[in-house]
């Protein structure tokens, strides 16, 4: 049998790449092996030589830093592997049981919505994708300046999400998909597409994998059934 | 029972030790008990058991009438409360402080001492002077047990209790810390239980021998 | 002098962080001390049954990832823990709090410094104190002039060790209560955040050169401490 | 039957997990500890300069965030830093390999093996070895005999302490090594990999339990060990 | 320098020790030469230096011919290659071992030694077989002291450096304990450096009394 494919990958693809991960040893291949863990974590072990496959990034910047990184002669992407894979949306969302009603637009009441004491959880601002993009957007929105000081800054999306769902803060925001797997709390509404940048979840083959598995998993993740698999977990198309 | 008929030491006392149990009773009118008994006969274990460091199994300890211990009554004085001087067989200084600080360290129960065990004068006494700024650990054998016998004359204790606390010295120095201790047992009146294998310190000292063992 | 130069080589932000760093270390660790004194003391002194119990609570920081910690502790003074409503009734609150940041600190340096200290008070000599008890000193003194100062060494090495986990403790904060400049953002949050952007290497190095200075002070401190204490026998 | 029970309680995924994490704290334990010992007689003896430095460079894995440590190992031991390449020529890489993860685990336990151990020696009586001496035994006897079995409340405190810090290791191994399943996946890894997951809470406890019956059964056994020490000297 | 002519012990030795500076010069020809002067002399300084465990300022330690310490030849053999036998003042047993393997822990040194010397010889003559088995930590005074003079016995020694071996013994156990001792000098022609307080034990033993101090 063949040898199996390492894939890396953001941390918040859990769920939906294990699931797509079953669909491929459906079709009688080797189950790929899947690490899970921060982008930037796994970026670094690229760039310095780790046996993978195949890398998924929460975010362009952390491709752009492993297509960029010296070291190895031709780059650490196999030329022609990059792709957009996934998309995903904002959502600002809230504990089941809030009350909250805001329509997210300019100027729209945040800070009111948080309340004297409360906060708004999401990302850490510029070292979590989720965080960034939640800045972009609220700076977009004219409502950062406001909310700014009420930021608290999760070590990762999931434990935005978390925090909103045990009730600590009234408010979070976090992606679409993140929003979506938690029954406990309740998206109180989405982030125009406009006011951030896309949200896209780039993957490559990684210079020097010699596992055609590797490709063909690829390719699979990027096909019509793989990406199907995606989509219910509420990614958004390519 | 009034303390002008009680005897000095009146002790009774059962202990497992060692591989066998160690029984002593007696009761002493002097001053100046000495315990003689050869190696291992459990001197040191019925002076542990006086300062309540040893606890009989069963059985009574009452110095000049003030009982410390007694199993059938319940009595059972915690050590701090015996008011014992104890001059350990293995010495025990406190290796952290100064000599001066080990002499002092007792001397806080000592409030209205006779002037006869002021520091300076012990220390004179004990020829301990030039050592008092010392660490007990660069001490020699001998100087490391005069500051043990001065630590439990400075303490104001009620009784004393010597564990071989000559042994290391020399005859001249065994001598004048004799005539200390006569002193302490005629001006002061403290008793003395004793522990010696030195027949000439124990005929010198002791009012009243007890064999052990 | 050196203060004038290190603000020179740092942002006032940096120089905001290390403050903030040094604030939730040091009323961690001064705060858990005594705490560890205890509970070394029981692991060393105590007979009683449960004692391995209460010995593998001690290590459970240690045992568990950090963010489990982190986790166990947003359940418990979270809005809707335990001890969270408890303190909401006195209007007190660690969540998101620089307060809450010592207490993670505080929780995951306590093995290291109930380890340390348990070692050196397992290796004071009993017999000292029972001729300190014999000279006329209660329990409380045998313990504040003879047993402290004996197992000052372990208090010291604990009170390092504890420093520098403070110093680098990360997972159990974060996540109980997350990043907040200037409230939570100690060194180690600032540099994870560092290191999740690209090419911000010279920005993690610069913080972490930060946090090896103040260890390395710390090193120091203990050191002159110890042979102060090695000394006189007092602080 | 204990282990039937345990089969039964747990996934085979999970019990692999258990065994990998033991395997890897095992061997990080075993491997470092003779460095560490030497590391802390080396502290505790030495009177060299740059002592101090020595001692800051040992708490370094302390005082830096585990991320950092880990990514530090991963520029020293990757394909281009200078311990890989070296490695490289043998064959050898701990890239992605548990062997990578135990040397995480291992750099993670060290602060805390040499501060225990350090404190050990620093408490045996040197009066004993001269005695030693005097009676023929030369440095190594002296140290096998005397120093080592003297220490080894010690010795047992620090592999305890880097025992259950191994166990719960996670900043440096996933940074370093990455998650991989059946090869770095330890149970710190799993737990977070767990957590992640909303509603898994389930899953997290029965790990997290996991872990902490592991940290017990060590303690259980360093302090039937230690109490073995205590009678005869030797273990 | 053939050992006939040679002095037992030739000790020529300075080190600054307490406020002051020791000096000691000495040759003796006895097989027991006794070291005696009031306490914080120096005599346990002198022994530790031939012991090789204080270091000279200056000087020379030659012991049966064979020379330990020469400052200025440049030899400073290591305490474990010097051969001797240590009774110490503080009698530094080893604590995490059992009397007997304390009194074995030298006897790797002493392949071929007379049977005078065995262990069960040496028990019995010290009167500690009841003991063997025992962590050393529960022995009395005595019995403690006792272990360390059959420690240094055991160990194959080339010379014995005895330091108040006797002090906390009992008049009998010190009288056998001497007996042993003259044999040790008489049958196996052990030099013996000995720092004794007692007039009656250094009388009986020394063939050489070196007052210090
Ligand atoms: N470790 C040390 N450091 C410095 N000075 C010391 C040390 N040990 C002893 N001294 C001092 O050196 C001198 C000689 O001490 P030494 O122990 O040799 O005396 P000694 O003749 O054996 O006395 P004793 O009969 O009381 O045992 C004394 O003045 C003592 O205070
Ligand atoms: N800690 C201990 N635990 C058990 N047995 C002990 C302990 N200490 C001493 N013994 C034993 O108890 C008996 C009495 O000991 P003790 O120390 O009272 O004797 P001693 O008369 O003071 O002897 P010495 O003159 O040798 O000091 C001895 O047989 C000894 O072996
Ligand atoms: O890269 Mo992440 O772990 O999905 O924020
Ligand atoms: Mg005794
Ligand atoms: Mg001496």
């Amino acid at each position: 049998q063949a040898r199996p494919p390492v894939v890396l990958a953001a941390a918040s693809m859990q769920e939906s790449l294990n699931k797509a991960a079953d669909a491929w040893v459906a079709r009688g291949h080797p189950r790929p092996v899947l690490s899970f863990a921060a982008s930037s974590a796994l970026a670094r072990q690229i760039v310095n030589g780790a046996p993978a496959d195949l890398f998924v990034s929460a975010d362009e910047e952390w491709m752009d830093y492993v297509a960029h990184a010296p070291g190895r002669p031709g780059g650490w992407i196999k030329p022609g592997t990059r792709a957009n894979f996934l998309t995903n949306g904002l959502a600002l969302i809230a504990p089941a049981g809030s009350p909250v009603r805001l329509s997210i637009r300019r100027g729209f009441p945040l800070a009111q919505a948080l309340g004297p004491n409360g906060r708004l959880a999401t990302g850490q601002v510029g070292a979590v994708p989720a965080g960034k993009y939640a800045k972009e957007a609220l700076t977009n929105l004219g409502v950062w300046p406001s909310v700014a000081g009420r930021i608290a800054g999760a070590e990762s999306v999931r434990a935005a999400l978390a925090l909103v769902a045990r009730g600590e803060t009234p408010l979070g925001i976090v992606y679409a998909t993140d929003a979506a797997v938690e029954p406990k709390v309740r998206v109180v509404g989405l982030f125009p597409p406009q006011s951030h940048g896309p949200i896209v979840y780039p993957i490559v083959g990684i210079a020097g994998s010699t596992n055609p598995e590797g490709e063909g998993f690829r390719r699979f993740l990027l096909s019509r059934e793989g990406h199907k698999i995606f989509l219910a977990y509420g990614f958004g198309p390519r | 029972m009034s303390s002008e008929a009680a005897p000095v030491f009146d002790i009774d006392v059962t202990v497992p030790r060692g591989e066998g149990i160690l029984h002593l009773s007696f009761a002493s009118h002097a001053a100046i008990t000495a315990l003689v008994g050869r190696s291992g006969a459990g001197k040191t274990s019925v002076l542990d058991m006086v300062a309540g460091l040893l606890r009989p199994q069963a059985g009574r300890i009452a110095v000049a009438g003030r009982v410390l211990f007694d199993s059938v009554a319940g009595i059972d004085l915690p050590p701090e409360r015996r008011g014992c001087g104890y001059v350990f067989q293995d010495l025990r200084l406190f290796p952290h402080m100064t000599v001066e600080r080990n002499l002092l360290y007792g001397a806080r129960r000592a409030g209205s001492e006779p002037s006869l065990l002021s520091l300076l004068d012990v220390c004179a006494l004990l020829g301990i002077e030039p050592l008092l700024a010392r660490p007990v650990r660069r001490l020699s054998g001998g100087e490391a047990q005069r500051v043990a016998i001065g630590r439990a004359l400075l303490s104001g204790a009620r009784f004393l209790l010597f564990d071989e606390p000559l042994s290391s010295l020399d005859p001249a120095r065994r001598g004048e810390i004799m005539g200390l201790i006569e002193r302490i047992r005629d001006e002061l009146g403290l008793p003395i239980l004793y522990v010696s294998h030195d027949a000439a310190e124990v005929e010198r000292l002791a009012g009243n021998v007890v064999p052990i063992g | 002098m050196a203060s004038a130069r290190a603000e020179r080589m740092l942002t006032p932000e940096e120089w905001d962080i290390v403050v903030l760093s040094l604030k939730v270390s040091a009323v961690a660790i001064g705060g858990v001390a005594p705490v560890a004194f205890g509970c070394a003391w029981l692991l060393a002194r105590g007979r009683f049954v449960g004692r391995v119990l209460l010995d593998a609570l001690v290590h459970l920081p240690l045992v568990l990832p950090p963010v489990v910690t982190g986790w166990l502790l947003l359940l418990a003074f979270g809005a809707q823990g335990l001890v969270g409503r408890w303190l909401a009734e006195f209007g007190v609150s660690v969540m998101f709090r620089w307060t809450g940041a010592a207490l993670a600190s505080a929780v995951m340096a306590f093995p290291l410094m109930v380890r340390a200290m348990r070692l050196s008070i397992e290796a004071v000599d009993r017999r000292l104190e029972s001729a300190a008890r014999t000279l006329g000193a209660g329990r409380l003194r045998v313990f504040a002039t003879i047993t402290l100062p004996l197992a000052m060494p372990g208090v010291l090495a604990g009170m390092v060790l504890g420093f520098a986990r403070s110093l680098g403790e990360f997972g159990a904060t974060i996540t109980f209560v997350s990043n907040i400049p200037g409230e939570t953002e100690t060194l180690p949050l600032a540099i994870y955040s560092a290191l999740q952007i690209p090419g911000s290497e010279t920005a993690v190095t610069r913080l972490a050169l930060v946090s090896v200075a103040l260890s390395l002070i710390a090193l120091l401190v203990s050191e002159v401490l110890a042979r102060k204490v090695g000394r006189t026998g007092v602080i």
